[in-house]
């Protein structure tokens, strides 16, 4: 940690949490200045690397020397807008600047693929402007630019999905879709947040909390509960309110779906966990109540429905874009436990969901890039073809239904242990059936790609072909590579959620 | 009760006109009137943030008086605005602004302006969703969800044969 | 230097290493099986060290994954025999498979080959863990590494047996087991195998020890009790020598041998004894015992009949876990070890005369035994093995396991041993019957069976002989086990 | 209320109106009387800020709510369509339900919100009127909602710029830099799963 | 052409004063309404009035859309310039953060200071707007080959 911490400059390194912000945002205006798109992405790699550079130096800072509040512009809060990092968002900082410079890297064959030569710049600009977006909504600490950058990286991300209607037109509805919705859940967000400001009269998150722990909760802050959780709900894409996921995911740009998917709705998870264990109190009478009745009740819901959705798919990003809100729903339910083994079994499964469905969209893509392979069928034989990038894949998806030997296995051990700690034993089986759902699912994909025999045409390809670019295949083999070494060494990912529990439950 | 919700007759239009917005979102199936719709309700939004702000008998928050001071490098945009006046030292002059602002009542500036950021998130939103609602127009011949669904529908179960 | 530690991480080597190398030389067919027989060798040589220092119990951690999760091995004198069971047949399995593979010219024999290797590792992973977790994942290996085996065919049948094979035995450990292991973890702290019992050590009330009983009854799929055997009987569209590995050597082993190894380290036996549960689950032992001897008499499929056969059989182990006597346990636990011999006899001869023949039904195989004397004389010597005659190694397990019953108070199950014992006469021996005394339908054989499909049966009916007169050392390899258990057992409680 | 002056009357006014024209918009069909109502609504928000002492938003939503915004949907509509049509029964009822759980949890909240012009009310008695006093001594300039916007909350400004910076990175990905569509249309697709267009969507729509 | 003379040397008058108010509005935004967003749509609007008037092409010739897209950029860089360079011009020798416009005056007063990092990024603001204002209208003008007069 102290090498971490030790990893830039003084000078630069009291800075980070504003640059590790206002970087990206620079670079992506800078990238829609660049006249190839080539360039555009040698910009935005550099960004990627020092993004992913300052979220290890952040990491540790907050591990040495504790949380860091950095005062925009000079102004202390809560005159002034505050940066803050503690070890609750430490960890999506990670996870969006190491998996965010992944996925840069699997990017420039991906988009080239994709995307018409004219429009790259200013794809990855808004790409960009996505990422600091994501990063600007995980490290803030005021309530109001939460809403500020959750709506740039929302409108950015309706843009660079519709960027998938050079395949498929129905990019263009399902971002309109995201779009309406996605707009639905931010002005509730600003609703509930208008109705703290109106009980506290302040804007910062942490003194937000300090004046309602001592004016105590009324109908407003109730009614700004209520409004909050759904509208980050419908960024989080918690069920019921995931309608516009599937979609999303399954029509965007391949490189869009596997950045999104491993990153975006975590953001707003996070934001979900700060505003109802930081602002409002886990013990006040309505927020308990609102996680056994809602959070785990729905999320319970979330697994076993968006799981059966799941099987009976035919697109294969579709499909997992549905399991997406099924594993949605296992961090609800460790939300919804109340604890702090749940919350940090559910912070867990964040950071483990991320690495496999990163894994999964990329091979997805490879499997497009060479293919233009879009349907569970059209899988058939490519264990043959393409067995790299089907290896990874198996991986990935075991550790999406929880096997021995990957991070998905670790995820639910903890979250099982976390509610036997509560006492819940209905919890346990019904994780236990969405595994299996899981496992139904995942067969399916499976079975198309290790078991059938490749149509005619495919399997007599060159070898080259046969290999995605090894910037596709580099980037996916870490990921999944990922998912079994954070299976022997889960103590990083598990010191991680830990810290980020305790950040927010209090304890040791 | 009749006088809790007098003092407060404020917000009862403001709560309709955003259920007004909301309900032409959801109820709509014209892609171009949803999007009316989400302007009206955020709108609406903007009404409740800044009737939270008012303060009765208040003025708005630009703080009048001459306690503009005349230290160095201040010198384009003062004049251009104000006479340059000289006063004793800035900061006496600003200390009577302050006096001055305690005297006065103001409206409270901060809703204003969270919802001069929140009125430009709205207007971004709205031109990305027309230039969706355009493409989708160009690409399907409609801006009507119900024909769009059928739309999509059909291609699913055409190309999943 | 060899010491204990390093031949304990070279028993999951040596087949990791026989794997990738059979990859690597999948283009030349005789260096690839010289591969695996040699890996075979190898790791025979090396659980023979490992079965003479079992008593010293050595232990191994490979990794630790988390505060209280760790992946450790640790040896002891029930896994030691396990995994010299499984390696000593794979040797025989390998030669055998050489043959089989080659005379019925089979596709993609690496991937067959290098899966092999898998399921052993994992077999031996099995054997050797040192707690609930390991065992589990290595379980779970063997599970994934064995259905490219079942499927290995590739056609319609194939994958339908595939996916219920996987599907039953994934669903029941994760739908079952994982829980009642996550359970123990949080019960008792940790998932260590303790003698005398872990949950008895850390004083769980019988109640709830028996609820975690039945889960991990029936979430031990690869146990096949009933009603979780379906997956057995439909995994017999494997190639013969994979069915033999299923039903002789890892898979079902692998499930009993667990059932076994949670019974005496888990639960411990005084603590089965006092669950309300035990007495159940010993009766589905028993009513599974003689309900697929039953079953099996209707299959006129050889291999669907010794499948069920092997359903029957597995369930003894289970009864003796239940009944949960020392007597009985040391039953179970020679079941596992003479049913492998037994049954791999049976099952290798069974490929044998398909390989010949080309035949599957009991009813086409008329007279066969005439043109091949020894592989038939094999073949009853081990139905008369499984039966229970002596002097053939089938007698020991029966005998330990009605003493037990008896001992336990069990009298009634006794008659549902000797039933299943007459049954077994009544299914197994009308093949050497007809084989030898029936007049055969064709003048001689199309093409002659190769000696390596011939001998390997042969080897085993042997060994199955001479395991009779063993059992003297393995009642006192194995007798401390169970006493020092249940002494303990009955200190804690 | 303690404190009665006119423009309350204004106020009144200015709210029926608002009123009658959110449900007008409801009721319309044609678009282009949809497009400007939208537009007379933001003027009516102007209004009505203007009298809630909210100048700069005043400004701010006469020249983008009722003009930009206006604009744009007139521009769209002319590229798209006329006349809605009528809502179906099911979204009618699945939108009053969400509009009426949605509402319901709004008023449940009124009887805690505070008093309308109250100035000691949470939100106007705390950061709100700090700046009040504390600009003239920090930043000096009489505008405060200016101090607020550029300086005390700049980087929320910041944000902003960045947002429609990426607005107009989204109209131009999506509909070109304003140099004909046909262009545009050529090399859309690079890829080589083209799905095609759909069949109307080639015809100019100039109806 | 001809029936829109009027109109046409009326708003050759009236263009330059639309964006001279567009700057008052930008420079007064410190004393009264108005501000950098206000001044740059209005500014805009200068452009699109004249768009209406002499036609598309005429306004991309005298704004050009690359000058637009670059301006849209520009505004941002600008913005966040005046951060970055308030992290390097340490005020008193100690760092200031980001946006912390004390460092853009650091020998005088505080309240210069402000006032420069005020203006900037108003500058900034504005033409970010005037650009993207600009740009949205293109892109949705340039979709229909030329506006007939009949739809206005």
């Amino acid at each position: 940690m102290d090498m971490l911490a030790s990893l830039l400059p003084a000078g630069i390194a009291v800075h980070a949490p504003a640059l590790i912000v206002v970087i990206p945002l620079i670079m992506a205006a800078v990238a829609a200045l660049m006249p190839r798109g080539i360039f555009a992405w040698g910009v935005t790699l550099a960004t990627a690397i020092a993004v992913a550079v300052l979220s290890l130096n952040i990491l540790g800072q907050v591990s040495t020397g504790g949380v860091i509040s950095y005062a925009m512009g000079g102004w202390l809060p809560p005159v002034g807008i505050e940066l803050r990092v503690d070890m609750l968002n430490v960890p999506l900082l990670l996870l969006v600047g190491i998996v965010g410079l992944l996925c840069v890297i699997y990017a420039l064959p991906s988009v080239a693929d994709e995307i018409a030569k004219k429009q790259q710049s200013l794809f990855y600009s808004a790409f960009l402007v996505c990422f600091a977006g994501l990063l600007g909504v995980t490290i803030t600490g005021d309530a109001f630019n939460v809403f500020v950058f959750l709506e740039i990286s929302s409108i950015s991300t309706y843009t660079i999905i519709a960027m998938g209607a050079g395949k498929d037109r129905r990019a263009l509805t399902a971002s309109y879709n995201y779009l309406v919705l996605g707009t639905i859940g931010a002005t509730f967000f600003v609703i509930g947040v208008g109705f703290l400001y109106m009980a506290t009269g302040t804007l910062n998150i942490a003194d937000m909390a300090a004046v309602l722990e001592q004016n105590g909760h009324d109908r407003v802050t109730q009614a700004a509960f209520a409004f909050i959780v759904v509208g980050l709900g419908l960024k989080a894409a918690m069920f019921p309110l995931h309608v516009w996921l599937p979609n999303a995911y399954a029509f965007a740009p391949n490189f869009v779906t596997a950045f999104l998917a491993s990153t975006a709705t975590k953001v707003a998870f996070y934001a979900l966990i700060r505003f109802v264990f930081s602002v409002f109190h886990p013990e006040v009478n309505f927020v308990a109540m609102s996680f056994t009745w809602l959070f785990a009740v729905v999320g319970v819901i979330a697994m076993m429905v968006a799981s059966v959705q799941a099987v009976f798919q035919t697109d294969a990003r579709r499909l997992l874009a549905y399991s997406s809100v099924a594993q949605v729903g296992y961090m609800m339910l460790g939300l919804g436990m109340g604890t702090a083994a749940g919350l940090s079994a559910s912070m867990l499964h964040l950071m483990n969901h991320a690495l496999m469905k990163g894994a999964l969209f990329m091979a997805l893509g490879a499997f497009a890039l060479n293919f233009g392979v879009r349907r569970v069928k059209d899988l058939a034989g490519l264990g043959q073809t393409m067995p790299a990038s089907s290896a990874a894949f198996t991986v990935a998806s075991l550790s999406l239904v929880g096997v021995p030997l990957t991070v998905g296995f670790t995820s639910k051990w903890y979250l099982v242990t976390a509610a036997l700690e509560r006492g819940w034993w209905w919890a346990v089986a019904a994780l236990m059936i969405s595994s299996l759902l899981a496992l139904a699912y995942v067969a399916r994909l499976l079975s198309a790609i290790w078991m059938e025999t490749p149509p005619a045409g495919k399997a007599g390809l060159a070898p080259a072909r046969r290999l995605a670019p090894w910037m596709v295949l580099a980037p996916m083999s870490l990921l999944a590579f990922a998912n079994i070494y954070f299976f022997f060494h889960a103590d990083p990912l598990v010191g991680l959620a830990r810290a980020a529990a305790n950040a927010v439950m209090g304890g040791n | 009760m009749l006088e809790i919700i007098l003092e407060r007759f404020n917000y009862i239009p403001i709560i309709i006109l955003m259920m007004t917005g909301l309900y032409v979102v959801i109820a709509t199936g014209n892609l171009v009137k949803r999007l009316v719709g989400l302007s009206l309700f955020q709108t609406s939004v903007f009404l409740l943030y800044i009737t939270m702000g008012k303060v009765f008998g208040g003025q708005p928050p630009i703080i009048v008086g001459d306690y503009h001071g005349e230290d160095a490098g201040h010198g384009a945009e003062a004049a251009a605005g104000h006479g340059a006046e000289h006063g004793a030292g800035a900061a006496d002059h600003a200390a009577e602004a302050a006096q001055h602002a305690a005297e006065i009542a103001y409206s409270n500036p901060l809703p204003h302006v969270l919802i001069l950021t929140a009125i430009v998130v709205g207007v971004a939103t709205l031109a990305v969703g027309l230039a969706l609602v355009v493409r989708i127009r160009e690409a399907y011949g409609t801006i009507e969800d119900d024909a769009l669904n059928a739309a999509d529908y059909s291609l699913e179960t055409g190309s999943a044969e | 230097m060899w010491t204990p530690e390093l031949s304990l991480a070279l028993a999951l080597a040596i087949p990791a290493i026989g794997g990738v190398a059979v990859a690597l030389l999948g283009k030349y067919p005789n260096l690839r099986e010289g591969a695996t027989l040699v890996s075979a060798v190898l790791l025979a040589l090396n659980v023979a060290y490992l079965v003479e220092i079992a008593p010293s119990h050595p232990v191994l951690e490979l990794a630790n994954l988390a505060p209280g999760l760790h992946l450790v091995f640790r040896l002891e004198p029930l896994g030691a025999l396990f995994a010299a069971v499984a390696s000593g047949l794979w040797i025989v399995n390998s030669l055998y498979s050489i043959g089989y593979m080659r005379g019925n010219g089979e596709k993609n024999q690496t991937r067959f080959y290098v899966c092999f290797c898998i399921a052993i590792g994992a077999a031996m992973g099995v054997a050797l863990s040192g707690n609930l977790l390991t065992m589990f994942l290595f379980y779970e290996v063997l599970t994934l590494s064995t259905y490219p085996l079942v499927t290995h065919k590739g056609d319609e049948n194939a994958k339908r047996g595939g996916k219920i094979y996987l599907s039953i035995l994934l669903g029941a450990s994760i739908g079952l087991l994982l829980p009642a292991v996550i359970a123990t973890h949080y019960l008792a702290g940790s998932t260590d195998f303790v003698a005398g019992g872990l949950l008895a050590v850390n004083e769980v009330t019988p109640a709830i020890a028996g609820v975690l009983l039945v889960l991990f009854a029936f979430g031990i799929g690869k146990a096949a009790l009933m009603p979780v055997h379906p997956w057995l009987p439909n995994a017999m569209v494997a190639p013969t020598p994979v069915s033999a590995l299923l039903h002789a050597v890892a898979v079902v082993k692998a499930g009993v041998f667990a059932m076994l190894k949670v019974g005496t380290y888990i639960f411990g036996p005084a603590l089965i004894a006092a669950t309300p549960t035990s007495d159940a689950l010993a009766w589905i032992a028993g009513i599974s015992i003689v309900l697929s001897s039953v079953v099996a008499m209707t299959k006129d499929n050889l291999k669907a009949r010794l499948a069920f056969s092997t359903v029957s059989q597995l369930s003894y182990v289970t009864l003796g876990v239940m009944l949960a006597s020392p007597l009985a346990m040391l039953g179970g636990a020679l079941q596992i070890v003479m049913h492998a011999w037994g049954k791999i006899t049976l099952f290798m001869s069974a490929g044998a005369i398909y390989t010949a023949t080309k035949k599957t039904e009991i009813s086409q195989m008329a007279g066969l035994g005439r043109y091949m004397p020894w592989l038939f004389i094999a073949y009853t010597v081990g139905a008369l093995s499984i039966i229970g005659l002596p002097p053939l190694g089938g007698t020991w397990p029966k005998l330990f396991l009605m003493q037990g019953a008896w001992e336990s108070g069990h009298g009634l199950l006794i008659v549902a041993l000797v039933a299943s014992s007459i049954l077994n006469v009544a299914y197994l021996l009308p093949l050497s019957a007809r084989g030898f005394f029936s007049a055969p339908e064709e003048a001689k054989l199309k093409k002659k069976p190769p000696m390596l499909v011939i001998l390997p049966p042969v080897i085993t009916a042997a060994g199955v002989l001479v395991l009779f007169f063993l059992i003297g050392p393995l009642r006192d390899y194995l007798a401390p086990v169970f006493l020092s258990s249940s002494l303990a057992a009955e200190a804690a409680l | 209320m303690d404190h009665t002056d006119l423009t309350q009357y204004l106020d009144y006014a200015l709210i029926a109106m608002l009123l009658a024209v959110g449900f007008a918009i409801v009721r319309l069909r044609n678009l282009f009387a949809v497009a400007m109502l939208t537009g007379v609504y933001s003027l009516l928000s102007a209004a009505w800020f203007v009298s809630l002492d909210a100048v700069d938003v005043a400004f701010t939503e006469a020249a983008v709510g009722a003009g930009i915004s206006t604009v744009l949907m007139l521009g769209a509509m002319l590229l798209t369509a006329r006349e809605s049509e009528p809502a179906g029964a099911k979204r009618h009822w699945a939108a009053l339900a969400v509009v009426v759980a949605a509402g319901a949890a709004l008023f449940f909240a009124i009887p805690d919100m505070p008093v309308y012009g109250d100035p000691n009310s949470p939100a106007n008695s705390y950061v709100g009127m700090d700046y009040m006093t504390s600009t003239p001594n920090e930043i000096a300039v009489p505008n405060v909602v200016t101090a607020v916007l550029a300086s005390y909350r700049g980087y929320d400004t910041f944000g902003e710029t960045v947002v429609i910076f990426t607005a107009a990175l989204g109209v131009m990905l999506l509909l070109g830099f304003g140099t004909g569509r046909r262009e545009e249309d050529e090399d859309e697709a690079p890829g080589k799963a083209k799905v095609k267009a759909g069949k109307a969507g080639k015809k100019e729509d100039k109806a | 052409m001809s029936p829109h003379l009027i109109l046409r040397v009326v708003s050759k008058l009236l263009i330059p004063m639309i964006v001279v108010f567009g700057f008052y509005v930008q420079f007064h935004g410190d004393f009264g309404p108005g501000g950098g967003f206000q001044a740059g749509v209005i500014i805009a609007v200068a452009v699109i009035l004249y768009a209406l008037i002499f036609g598309m092409d005429e306004a991309r010739r005298a704004v050009p859309p690359i000058v637009v897209r670059y301006g849209a950029a520009l505004g941002v860089l600008i913005y966040a310039s005046v951060g970055v360079a308030t992290l390097f011009m340490n005020g008193a020798g100690e760092p200031l953060n980001f946006l912390d416009y004390d460092a853009l005056h650091p020998d005088q007063g505080h309240h210069t200071g402000q006032h420069y990092g005020i203006l900037l990024v108003e500058l900034g603001v504005l033409t970010t707007v005037a650009s993207v204002m600009l740009a949205i209208f293109y892109a949705f003008a340039g979709r229909v080959p030329d506006i007939p007069d009949e739809e206005w």
